[in-house]
């Protein structure tokens, strides 16, 4: 199939429906450990994902195992439509032994190399030239590997990012930007950190380097997973690198604890509207390819999944102080 | 500085904060803010709230996610006639700024042979004990100090931060602020009068006879507890106020005094301030001290997020009165 | 005059004069500082401005002594079309006392600060942020300055230069970036430095901010000129930050000592033809603007100006090894 | 290391460099270059010259003059099984990438509980003594020291360049290999045999009685210089090659022996490598220490460009003899 027919097939109801238990998974985890963030049961800084569900969820449903992603401080998103375990997830939150990083990274820090998940980022536009690496290296050992790099419109304003996007341009690799466009940067809107020529679309901040440009709903699940099925395909193929602005909006603060005095009247009941968990399922049901009943049952094991991992941060034992001095550098090795 | 005629008024450093950029700004036309977020949110801390409806947009500015740009632009504005405060919002951030900070700030008034004035005002926080992780819970006021052309100043009471504060935003030189989250909520009595702190000064915050303790920001108040809590020993207490350059003279009189120091601050032992620190004690007053110096910090990790894990790094009471006792 | 009716003006024959002598005088000290340091009585690094004489002239010409520049590793021309003394600027090659900055700086660091000269800078693309400062500033303080800076072709791949205009562009600031495509970023052409489809036309990594592009021939500094002098008029009115890229060549080293391995062959010999200082002169007597012989003494007075210059440097004595300590900070002043 | 049936052969710094990474890469394909003008010029000092031809564009890359970009993405290249090697120009450059530095290469395995290897090598070049001024005149060995998570080796003899330099590219974590422009014509005598140094492991480079020397990279020359002219005194010179972490053991040793001890690096006295080898001596050789350490280095200014200038900030074999004869 030519990635152009790949990207227009019909999807099968087994993958919508997939879609849709993976943003139902989010939403749910987000939710919960919003509460127990609330309880002051999660130590640290919080930045919830709600809202933006789609945009994870479509992105990694186009990838393959041997992919790549790098994330943001927004990480958990990313972390569960790649796959990542709730429950080791929820444990690194708690800042646990048994978390994906041992307690040791936390919420901005949750990476399973693993699973090609090259962490999330506390820096803003930091992820961006790792994946670009990332995309070195699958293309200098000859595998088809891609790497896709999620951030937030403010990262556009980072050289990182156009460091970044230049020298992938120039070497062609298979790097996929994904610019999640959640109209604001912490607590200012876009048009006071981006200039007036940039608002009607984003991608224009790759014109220079000639990558591919899409800007799309970013919650359309659906459409979100084609554009980047066909990134996908195109990077494999040795096409180059692409931009997709993915225009969507944050449903909580910035982080937790933020009052959100910024937001104009009516904006988030506007955009709540089109929130995906709402039309999703929805569109799915009218559709016949999931019965309402099955959805409740859905949301159900969710839940239940999401209160086992929350039990199981609860749980697990907080790391022995000693491991603070542990994990910096490789043991042994020559020359270590 | 004089406060004899003056009265005291007890505030948080946060408020302090508030009000000397305020006064400054009253004072000066040309002192203007810029930063992400500092304008609505107040900067990261909220410590900036109502100063942009006091002074206007043009003189609270917010940046795009741009450090280069943001420290880059302060800079080219402060050697035009401009007097800029920058806020970075953490001191992890410093780093996007890197070559701004040690090529353009640190040496630009040297390599034009000291022939333009560069009044800027660059404040950041240290975090430590917030569980907020590697990248945004670090003290980095050592790396900045490294970088000679830079005067690096460490804010840690209230009354300090007003003297210290203000202070930066007169000199004309560029100074870095690094202000402690961990401290923005203590309360202390302020004097009420204009003033600034010499950039340059230390200061003995308590006199002691029997063991010396030099320390930072949220170690300072620990040091404190530590004093009060070993009340068989006489501790006096040091505060370097300003990291670069640092006032060997104040500190090292009191070390020759008490013949047994302590040094301690969130900066990792290896090529931290601790190292420094003791260094100056042990060339200005090697004939006089008992002991070697007992250096406190981080144990050259990076921050962990998690609270068992942090706790173990960051030095607290306990650690000082350790040290002290071991001393006394 | 309209910014555009300014620029169409007929330039007097005494102001094509003028430029004529500033890129003559450029030429001349950076020949003659050529073989000062071949003969070793220059130390440090030297990075030619040879070739690109018509860029810094023309859009020098169009500023005031109000407005601000900065420059980069390739300095001096910046500095004499700006009006810097060449006595000054020689003592400064030399490390003498009597330089720009006290043989503090050396050719890398030349500034003058009165003149609004913000300085060399041995860092690729560092000078931009401070010109958007210096652009900022301006407008802060009410004047109608405006702030150019310069900077290579290469310069453009850093993150610094995208941070700058995007921010200057928000701002509307009056900032000018004058691109030098020289063709080579040190010993690399531009096509391994840049994507293809910037290659055409550099002004392309401007147009993510929607600043002012124009793309002109570095070689005619009438056409450098013109166009700069749009720019500053329209920068002056508040019309924001533009971007222009001169074409031109290096004729010389990256610096002294380059073995020049990269030049294809023939390259170097074909843009001599359109060398300024062979094709201005011929115009301005060609239109009888002025003679021969008035070019012949014009240039006999140039020599003996560099001549008198070097042995201004030469002369001059080297600063007190304690001048090592001082200059790094203020004196005195409250707080400091 | 044994040496013991290795011949050895008479090489210049430079040549031993290219000569390393040229092993290292036919013994390892993952091994490859990346850089501003690394192939064809063969590296900002011409070092590479060759390896462009042995291994192909693919391998010795040239990157666009994107600093933040060129480290970040080599990190990214080493999270995913490759192996490469950054040269970054001059080590003032290292600013631009100060990010990727402090917050990505340092933290990144530590963050993630420890679960993934950074074989990562970033050549730059210490520039002292060149007139090259403040931008390109700087070392900074150590501002990268003081950052936990970043191994940092100097090297200064041919032998030491190769043992290093193969450990750091063999090495499973990120290291910065600080070369000096100072040294890259110096020879020596380097065992031919493939060998690497312990990173972490100290050398007394030349035995000595009666006082210590702790020197690096130009400065050990100085110090070889040094203890001839001193001949009435028996100098033990030591070199730390790696100054992160520190081999405390071997210094503190030397200075039990001499009580003695001369530490002088081409950093600023302030916060640079002499305070934190001094802190070291004196913590761990106290009690047999007659006097305070003698530290030199630049005296906390910005390199200047004039010859009569540098000459006058960066310490050479006359202030090292001086301060030898101080102490004797
Ligand atoms: C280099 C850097 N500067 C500033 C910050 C503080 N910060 C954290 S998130 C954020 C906003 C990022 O906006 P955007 O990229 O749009 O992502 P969003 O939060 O909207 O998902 C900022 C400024 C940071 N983490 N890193
Ligand atoms: C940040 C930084 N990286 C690398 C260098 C080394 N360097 C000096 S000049 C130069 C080439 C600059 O090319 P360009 O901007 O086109 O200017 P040109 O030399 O052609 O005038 C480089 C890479 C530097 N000075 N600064
Ligand atoms: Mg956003
Ligand atoms: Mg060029």
């Amino acid at each position: 199939m030519s990635p152009a027919d790949e990207a227009k097939r019909e999807i099968p109801a087994d993958e919508r429906i997939e879609m849709l238990r993976t943003m139902r998974r989010i939403r749910e985890f987000e939710s919960v450990v919003q509460n127990k963030f609330a309880d002051a049961e999660i130590p640290g800084f919080l930045h919830l994902y709600i809202g933006q569900e789609a945009i994870a969820t479509g992105v990694c449903h186009a990838l393959e195992e041997k992919d790549y992603l790098t994330s943001t401080h927004r990480g958990h998103g990313h972390c569960i439509a790649r796959g990542l375990d709730t429950d080791r997830m929820a444990a690194e939150l708690y800042g646990k032994e048994t978390g994906y990083c041992n307690g040791k990274g936390g919420s901005m820090h949750i990476a399973d190399v693993e699973a090609g998940m090259l962490g999330a980022n506390g820096i803003v536009a930091g992820g961006i030239p790792i994946a670009t690496g990332a995309a070195l290296s699958a293309k200098m050992r000859d595998t088809d590997e891609v790497a896709v790099s999620f951030f937030g419109d403010g990262a556009l304003s980072e050289g990182a990012f156009h460091e970044s996007f230049n020298q992938a341009a120039i070497w062609e690799l298979p790097l996929i930007g994904v610019i999640e466009n959640n109209q604001y940067g912490e607590m200012t809107g876009l048009d006071e950190q981006h200039p007036p020529s940039t608002l009607d679309d984003l991608t224009i901040y790759g014109e220079p380097y000639g990558v591919h440009r899409e800007r799309i709903d970013g919650m359309d699940v659906e459409e979100v997973y084609r554009t980047a099925m066909e990134a996908v395909e195109r990077a494999r193929n040795g096409g180059g690198p692409t931009l997709i602005e993915c225009v969507a909006y944050r449903f909580e603060g910035h982080h937790e604890g933020d009052s959100q005095f910024y937001r104009p009247e009516g904006e988030l009941d506007e955009w709540k509207q089109r929130d995906p968990l709402l039309t999703y399922p929805e569109k799915l049901v009218d559709e016949g390819v999931i019965t309402e009943a099955e959805y409740v049952d859905m949301e159900e094991g969710i839940e239940t999944e999401i209160q086992e991992a929350i039990e199981f941060a609860r749980e697990s034992p907080l790391p022995d102080p000693e491991q603070a001095y542990e994990g910096l550098y490789a043991e042994g090795g020559e020359g270590a | 500085m004089s406060t004899a005629t003056s009265g005291t008024e007890e505030m948080a450093v946060r408020d302090v904060i508030n009000q000397a950029l305020g006064e400054e700004m009253e004072r000066d036309e040309r002192v203007y803010i810029q930063g992400i977020d500092v304008n609505g949110r107040g900067g990261t801390s909220n410590i900036l709230k109502g100063l942009d409806e006091r002074f206007g947009d043009e003189r609270v500015r917010n940046t795009p996610i741009s450090e280069v740009s943001i420290v880059g632009s302060a800079l080219g504005a402060a050697a035009t006639g401009m007097r800029p405060v920058v806020e970075i919002m953490y001191c992890g951030f410093l780093g996007v700024a890197g070559d701004q900070l040690l090529n353009q700030v640190a040496k630009m008034r040297y390599m034009f042979g000291g022939k333009l004035d560069l009044p800027l005002t660059i404040r950041t926080k240290n975090v430590m004990g917030a569980n907020a992780a590697a990248q945004h819970s670090q003290a980095l006021h050592h790396w900045l100090a490294a970088i000679p052309g830079l005067k690096v100043v460490c804010t840690s009471t209230p009354a300090d931060t007003k003297g210290l504060l203000k202070a930066a935003v007169r000199s004309n030189d560029p100074v870095m602020v690094f202000e402690h989250g961990g401290v923005y909520n203590r309360k202390g009595e302020v004097p009420t009068e204009d003033y600034v702190y010499e950039i340059g000064e230390a200061a003995v915050e308590r006199p002691g006879e029997d063991v010396t303790v030099v320390a930072t920001q949220n170690q300072l108040w620990n040091a404190f507890e530590a004093a009060d809590r070993v009340d068989d020993v006489s501790v006096e207490v040091v505060s370097p106020r300003t990291i670069s350059p640092l006032d060997t003279e104040t500190i090292a009189e009191s070390a020759r005094k008490t013949g047994r120091c302590v040094v301690v601050d969130d900066t990792p032992l290896s090529y931290g301030t601790q190292s420094q620190f003791a260094t100056t004690i042990y060339e200005n007053a090697f004939f006089d001290l008992d002991f070697p110096v007992q250096r406190i910090g981080v144990n050259d990790v990076p921050t962990p997020f998690s609270p068992s894990l942090e706790d173990e790094v960051i030095p607290d009471t306990d650690d000082i009165a350790d040290a002290i006792r071991k001393l006394a």
